[in-house]
């Protein structure tokens, strides 16, 4: 027992501890001297930061659905390259990362609040926040139906001018609600059953996914009402081969990446949307080996280069949603793999820059103590509780060659999502 | 990858089945029922009592095949009961999964416990048939407490027995 | 990386896989023959537990602070015998635990929201639960005034006859409310300047402790209006000898413990309260070897047998509310050591049960890997984060001769109070 | 206990004074101050600019000597500054630490930066004086945000230079 409680001690002292210790006295033993020939430290007056002017290009933001205490996520603001956290945001019950119209530079945050925190009437928000100050600049009331699911990418979006979001409600009836952006002010809700999902075409358009396998699009007049709802094309089969909810887009074209390894490139540039083409993502050997698209957030594209990022691992169909373990990189134009590289960490959310030497960033999990440790634990059968052994982190690599550039830890409690501003 | 690196690989594709870190919600295949109705399935005549052994506190336990969340039964409820001041989703999912006991397949309704903050113990998450959002018959990752009277507050996830599958 | 990405999963898979695996297999095996034989399994209609009934002595209620998600603290039942949760609380911002009166059997917890979670006006309640159902029966507004600290046991209380409640309010001007719980509602705000934490002591009196080294009777007539305050003796030094405000109380007596390992015993009998005795829970080399009173909630008494548990390290004065390693016993009437004994693990609060075959039970912290583990790495000079490595657990203990009966995991985010029914 | 069990009794002793799992709020001598006030304290006459090595996303750094709460430094602010969206506490309590650079005390005030959920990184405690709550003017645990204008909201703890102690 004394070596148990003074191990927990050690366990709990020995973070700083050693550092700690090591400064003071060499501290102590400078003072002396030091006092004389250096002159004071001036006095400060504590203020309150605001967000750095320059490129933001390698900033990311982190959304913490934090599903130990769903009732306080966030949204927490990184510069990739410093590896520092710039700002965080408090997003309510289950918010799952933010909308970031590039017109304004805005923060959209749709929130949910209870009267007494968990219990009593329910308000959902639509709150801008300003990009430098990181206060609410405007909380737009919204229907309280938002959709709340673990993957949160694509249950809203924002028009291609920024002027109009659409969210997803789920009550379990299916439907969209309108918000004016301009006029700060909820516009409507359309019905929309059996679609959910959101992805942007253009600026008075909205796609939607539906169960039918369809894209249908959401036409609407300059005052943000839906004037017509059109059927798109069946572009997959949803029982045979699914496509996964966070599809990206190119231009005009939105590529879904389905269960199989398939890339199913869907033109969007009419209201009724179809199949362009579809292509694999994977040769007969990978698949057969069970390699697949992974995680919540599997892919992201570099636009200028036409490439696509796609976080893969091994696995039975079932576990597509489990963290990846490795990056293939691909040519949409050629549908050649061109790169692919390894994970520091395996991860559920990637995300790759858009500026001209672009950086990779992934929501990953790493372990609290050495992998090496739980090897040697797990070899002689010891057990520990998987959510006591990871902690998120974020994980910087070079978009280039897939260089791992650095780890950010404890970026979150969860983080299951990555925005760009 | 060196052979501990293979081992460990075999050995974690072999768990694959079992566990995931990924959801914290339910799973499985999805019908509407109203809290007390009478599941739309079919549902083989059924006499009382039997072998049900197996630790409901544990996330190998068999009626959990398909469940994605926090246990109610190391939450102060059980595996067919919410714990005392929550209320259980109105809608909710069933899986089919097999009682190791008497080697049949059981219909087993997911129904979430709802109106306190996560229970946060006894995560557990097993993916059988699990599909994307737009599948909600197969949806895994939604928070089906959604239309229960306490809103979309979740505490934790219940399994329990409809009856048993005459099989398609 | 290929080591450290499968690492990863085998420790994301490690916790159930392996039960998993096999019970999974043993059920196959038996199916075909069992089918035949046994009767089918009942279909069932899922309900809502209520409590159950029967003695609740061994119940205890852990106050989760939650520290890294303050928005979610919750209050958590456990069935101390059998290690079992029985139903949990969300307690709002910052709430550190319950109140319980003994003669309806109802909880009382302070909670504070605000209109938005983190923004907006703040409202505290008092919010009353019925003790079967855990639903709010009553949410009496309060002066949003509510003190919050780390330590939140004292930070209210009930008086005798349990048809009052005290509130200790910090902003940072210090006064106290007074809550009617028989007409649930809100009585008066009293400005007790200087004077914070709360004992009770008789149906219509609170002593509030005092930065001078007293404890001031607030005394009410039937309405819960505060007719007079009266000032107490000065019974310790605040600067020579600090005592720690979680005090214990034994008949008319409050025992206060100090840093340097006395027992302050306050006869609280009269309004005029004054010290009874002072006496040492340490001899001179236990006080040379640094042994020190530890942790947020340091003592228990058990009243029948007259003992006093209290929770023990060895450490500078400093450290005096770090996690205790022993518990060591006395005999209040004859001060008296009776038993020492080592903690499972190391532990921040104590209680210990009123029936007549008592349990200690402790708000401890448990590694998330084996103590060695981290001796092994720490002696190689791995550095883990110390809020990684630790989680809380509830320990139960034989209180005659504190045998470890059992640990509970997972009790909680951050578990500083123990309460109980 | 064994001998490997003094070994780690001695090293974490000798770690006592650097940290402790203790408290999430900010600690050391306390004394009411306007958000823009001058403290009531004595200080001595001040010259522009010298060393301040160290880093302040560190526990370790020379001016948390008292601090108990998440570092600033590490949530979008600095030893001086607090993160962006929240604000200042109107209340502070300030603490003396030796700059092991030039080898004085100075006199550090530990604002609370407030208005947003915990930044949960960088939790520091070091105690130095820490004293119960009714020490008002050294009591650790106490959470200072209380009347700052976000109210008891708190995000994280700063450690800005007042001055020079010239001793008591």
């Amino acid at each position: 027992m004394g070596f148990c409680k003074a191990m927990t001690r050690l366990g709990l002292s020995l973070g700083l501890g050693l550092l700690g210790v090591g400064l003071l006295a060499s501290g102590d033993a400078q003072a002396a001297s030091a006092a004389k020939v250096q002159p004071e430290l001036a006095p400060e007056t504590i203020y309150v930061e605001t967000m750095p002017d320059g490129p933001r290009d390698h900033w990311i933001w982190v959304g913490d659905v934090n599903p130990m205490s769903s009732v306080d996520t966030r949204a927490i603001l990184f510069d990739a390259d410093k590896g520092k956290m710039l700002g965080m945001l408090s997003t309510g019950y289950w918010n799952g990362g933010v909308l970031l119209p590039k017109s304004t530079g805005n923060i959209v945050s749709l929130e949910t609040y209870f009267d007494k925190g968990t219990r009593g009437a329910r308000h959902d928000y639509a709150v801008i926040y300003d990009p430098h100050t990181l206060m609410p600049l405007h909380e737009i009331p919204l229907p309280p139906r938002r959709m709340t699911a673990l993957i949160q990418t694509r249950m809203a979006g924002l028009s291609d001018d920024d002027h109009f979001l659409a969210v997803t409600n789920f009550t379990p009836a299916q439907s969209i609600s309108i918000v004016d952006l301009e006029q700060n002010r909820f516009v409507e809700e359309v019905n929309t059953a059996g679609c959910g999902q959101i992805y942007p075409a253009g600026p008075r358009r909205f796609l939607t996914l539906c169960g039918d396998a369809t894209l249908r699009s959401l036409v609407m007049d300059d005052t943000g009402h839906v004037i017509r709802q059109v059927d798109g094309k069946v572009f997959f089969d949803p029982f045979g081969d699914p496509v996964i909810v966070h599809a990206e887009r190119q231009g005009d074209d939105w590529l879904f990446a389905s269960l199989n390894g398939y890339i199913y490139q869907v033109d969007a540039s009419s209201e009724v949307t179809k199949l362009r083409e579809k292509w694999s993502l994977l040769d007969e050997s990978q698949r057969k080996k069970g390699w697949r698209v992974a995680g919540y957030q599997a892919m992201a594209i570099q636009r200028a280069q036409g490439k696509l990022y796609v976080l893969m691992r091994k696995g039975p169909e079932d576990t597509y949603e489990q963290p990846a373990d490795e990056v293939w990189v691909y040519d949409i134009a050629s549908h050649k793999r061109v790169l692919t590289f390894d994970l520091e960490n395996v991860a559920v959310a990637i995300s790759v820059s858009q500026d001209a030497k672009p950086i990779v960033t992934t929501a990953a999990l790493k372990t609290v103590v050495p992998y090496w440790t739980l090897v040697g634990l797990s070899v002689i059968g010891v057990k520990f509780e998987e959510y006591d052994i990871v902690k998120p982190a974020l994980d910087v690599y070079d978009a280039s060659d897939g260089a791992h550039l650095r780890t950010v830890d404890h970026v979150a409690q969860f983080a299951t999502s990555l925005q760009q501003p | 990858m060196g052979r501990m690196d293979k081992w460990i690989e075999e050995r974690s594709r072999g768990l694959a089945r079992q566990t995931s870190r990924r959801g914290f919600l339910a799973t499985a295949s999805t019908i509407l029922l109203g809290a007390a109705a009478v599941p739309l399935l079919p549902v083989a005549r059924l006499q009382a009592d039997t072998k049900d052994d197996g630790d409901p506190t544990k996330c190998d336990y068999w009626r959990y095949c398909a469940i994605d969340g926090f246990l109610c039964s190391c939450c102060g409820g059980s595996p067919s009961s919410c714990p005392p001041g929550t209320v259980a989703s109105a809608v909710t999912w069933v899986g089919t999964c097999r009682n190791p006991n008497d080697g049949r397949d059981y219909i087993i309704s997911y129904n979430d416990c709802c109106g306190r903050s996560s229970c946060a113990r006894c995560a557990c998450q097993r993916d059988e048939g699990d599909r994307p959002l737009y599948r909600t018959d197969a949806a895994n990752d939604i928070n089906w407490c959604a239309g229960s009277t306490a809103d979309i507050m979740y505490n934790c996830s219940t399994a329990v027995i409809v009856g048993v599958s005459t099989g398609e």
